[in-house]
């Protein structure tokens, strides 16, 4: 019996060995040159597959594209740059102040959303290997250190929701600010007599923020036809309302990252037992 | 306005190398804990604030700074020094008298 | 003493948070109110159970002014006490005369308490070590009486005497 | 101003390695604990002052959120060393 199982075993690696193959040989076998071919005087844009991306937002070029689509790279130094202005510049191409956000969500939203799947599925892998875990044993903390820890933690909390709001303007945002919650759990787990593990109430709140990075997403799909496409105005820059999807996206960032930071934690203090 | 604050900061710089110096020169623990985090404290503090004065606008943010730092270092030094009490940690031979019990006994 | 109800602590919580907010984004304009009162109210929602000790009338305007007056006393208290402790540090010899004594507390709520420990333990020269129901250890980096009304007196009782005015 | 910025900026130097010294010497662990704390609440200080003097506003959330993490590890450090002791007995 087991000899027939190890036959099976075997045959179903060799076809798969065949599969590939048959895929490498078509990768390497297809006739070079049969792509897109980029004629260098007079480019023609919409051929390339990122074009959708290049364009993303960008009203202004757009704009520009549309008159002069065949000379745009010959005319680059032409186009004038306007001269961007805090608090007073109106429906700029991204319209945050801060230009690594625009560029980590707003131009590379996609990667965004990859990175925050990388730690959810980082964070699950970590419960599923601490499950069966103890109970952390700390000694009981003194007076002074539970009534601090009581008190200094809605604030960090406050801090860390003011350094995700206001992603798109300071330095900061959604990862350090979802880093500085889950510090305040942290301090939670340290300074409480007998702190239950939320474990249900974390998944949850991950969840619902991650289910409102992919909406914001879809939304812009259906309405201006790219995926994470910004739908909103971009308003004025350097105001706390400005810069459309992004604010909304550094937001929804940091309460998953605080999330799942905060779960983290608690299965490394004894997550398994309730 | 700036010669206040020249005055806080220069006050801040002063207490903070006498601190470090207490850290070098205290026999034991608990008397380098007494003379060191306090003094930084204050070095730390009145920096912040003779900033905040050199600079109006900022007052506000510096002064949340501060107070911050001063809610948070005594909690850190008392932990740090009933950690070592209950670590056994020797006191200095000058010392009269210990009347703190070690809590073993009671759990 | 009775206990606060929820709606109290939440609202304390609710105010605590926004004046919180105004002070982290100080040149502030009206959106910056509307997304701080937004989300002040969010975080007091999970956070109203952690203000244990606090309610509608920790607001009485009594309590606030003696909080007022309390941070420059006790400012001035860690100044003195700092130059006391520099004096024996750049001495040659080291003048200290370190012990742990026990003094005795009146105030009852834990924060009250807290308070104090954070007070004694600014000051330089003294180290709360412990608290343990009324008793209060403390480290001492130069006292001559050791006994308990001694400590209770000259450590404890001049924080308690300005700490009544806005802590049970 | 300048020199004066120079010189403060010395001292507080100066008072680090000072610090980092007991870190190096400190015969128990608390010791080289106590000398952490000292050296993240000096850079604190120092933090602001540079913020000041590269006149960037920016710097001062970020000392903000240095003085919060230093106090949680801080503290991290002192539970870490009250429970080991109580779970050898």
């Amino acid at each position: 019996m087991k000899n027939t199982q190890g036959m099976v075993n075997a045959f179903f690696a060799f076809l798969l060995v065949v599969i590939l193959g048959i895929f490498f040989f078509n990768a390497i076998n297809q006739p070079l040159g049969n792509g897109l071919v980029l004629n260098k005087d007079n480019p023609d844009l919409s051929k390339r597959v990122s074009i959708h991306y290049i364009l993303k937002n960008v009203h202004n070029a757009e704009d520009y594209l549309a008159q002069h689509k065949s000379s745009y790279f010959r005319n680059r130094d032409k186009v004038k740059s306007s001269n961007l202005e805090f608090g007073k510049t109106k429906n700029a191409e991204s319209g945050s102040a801060n230009e690594v956000t625009s560029i980590v969500v707003n131009y590379r939203g996609f990667d965004t959303l990859g990175e925050v799947t990388v730690l959810f599925i980082s964070i699950l892998g970590l419960g599923m290997l601490l499950h069966e875990n103890k109970k952390k044993y700390w000694a009981k903390p003194s007076l002074i250190v539970r009534t601090g820890a009581n008190f200094l933690f809605p604030f960090i909390v406050l801090f860390g929701v003011y350094v995700f709001v206001h992603g798109h303007l300071t330095p900061g945002g959604g990862f350090p600010g979802g880093t500085i919650i889950a510090s305040a759990a942290l301090l939670l787990i340290l300074g409480l007599k007998d702190f239950k593990n939320k474990l249900t109430m974390t998944k949850i709140i991950e969840s619902l923020a991650g289910l409102t990075f992919a909406g914001l997403g879809l939304v812009g799909l259906f309405t201006n036809g790219s995926f994470l496409t910004n739908f909103l105005p971009s308003g004025t820059m350097g105001l706390l309302v400005s810069s459309g999807i992004t604010a909304l996206i550094y937001i929804a960032v940091g309460i998953k990252v605080a999330a799942e930071l905060s779960s983290g934690i608690m299965e490394m203090n004894g997550g398994g037992e309730e | 306005m700036e010669i206040i604050g020249i005055i806080l900061i220069s006050i801040g710089v002063i207490f903070s190398t006498l601190g470090a110096l207490g850290l070098i020169r205290m026999p034991d623990i608990y008397n380098r804990l007494q003379t060191s985090t306090k003094a930084t404290t204050l070095g730390a503090f009145s920096t912040i604030i003779g900033v905040g004065f050199m600079h109006p606008a900022w007052l506000i943010k510096t002064i949340l700074i501060a107070f911050f730092i001063l809610m948070t270092a005594p909690i850190s030094s008392h932990n740090l020094g009933k950690a070592a009490h209950k670590a056994g940690i020797p006191l200095t031979d000058k010392t009269q008298i210990d009347e703190c019990p070690q809590k073993e006994e009671n759990k | 003493m009775e206990k606060n109800n929820w709606f109290g602590r939440w609202i304390y919580s609710f105010i605590i948070l926004s004046v919180g907010w105004l002070l982290f984004t100080f040149p502030y304009n009206q959106e910056e109110l509307i997304v701080g009162l937004i989300a002040s109210f969010v975080i007091s929602l999970f956070t109203a159970n952690f203000f244990k000790e606090f309610g509608l009338k920790s607001f009485s305007p009594m309590r606030i002014i003696g909080l007022i007056l309390y941070i420059p006393y006790i400012l001035w208290e860690i100044v003195i006490a700092n130059l006391e402790v520099a004096k024996i540090v750049l001495s040659p010899n080291l003048p200290i005369k370190p012990a742990i004594v026990k003094a005795k507390t009146t105030l009852k709520s834990d924060f009250g308490k807290m308070l104090l420990a954070n007070s004694i333990t600014l000051t330089p020269g003294t180290l709360t070590l412990d608290i343990d129901g009324d008793d209060v250890y403390i480290h001492c980096l130069k006292i001559e009486d050791t006994s308990e009304e001694n400590a209770t007196k000259t450590i404890t009782a001049k924080f308690e005497k300005h700490l009544r005015r806005f802590v049970v | 101003m300048n020199t004066l910025y120079w010189i403060w900026s010395i001292i507080l130097s100066i008072s680090i390695l000072m610090v980092l010294t007991r870190f190096i010497k400190g015969p128990a662990l608390p010791d080289r604990v106590i000398s952490l704390d000292m050296f993240t609440t000096i850079t604190t200080g120092l933090l602001v002052l540079i913020s000041f003097f590269l006149n960037n506003y920016i710097l001062l959330d970020v000392s903000l959120v240095y003085a919060v993490l230093a106090f949680i590890s801080v503290l991290i450090m002192a539970r870490y060393l009250e429970s080991t002791n109580e779970e050898e007995k």
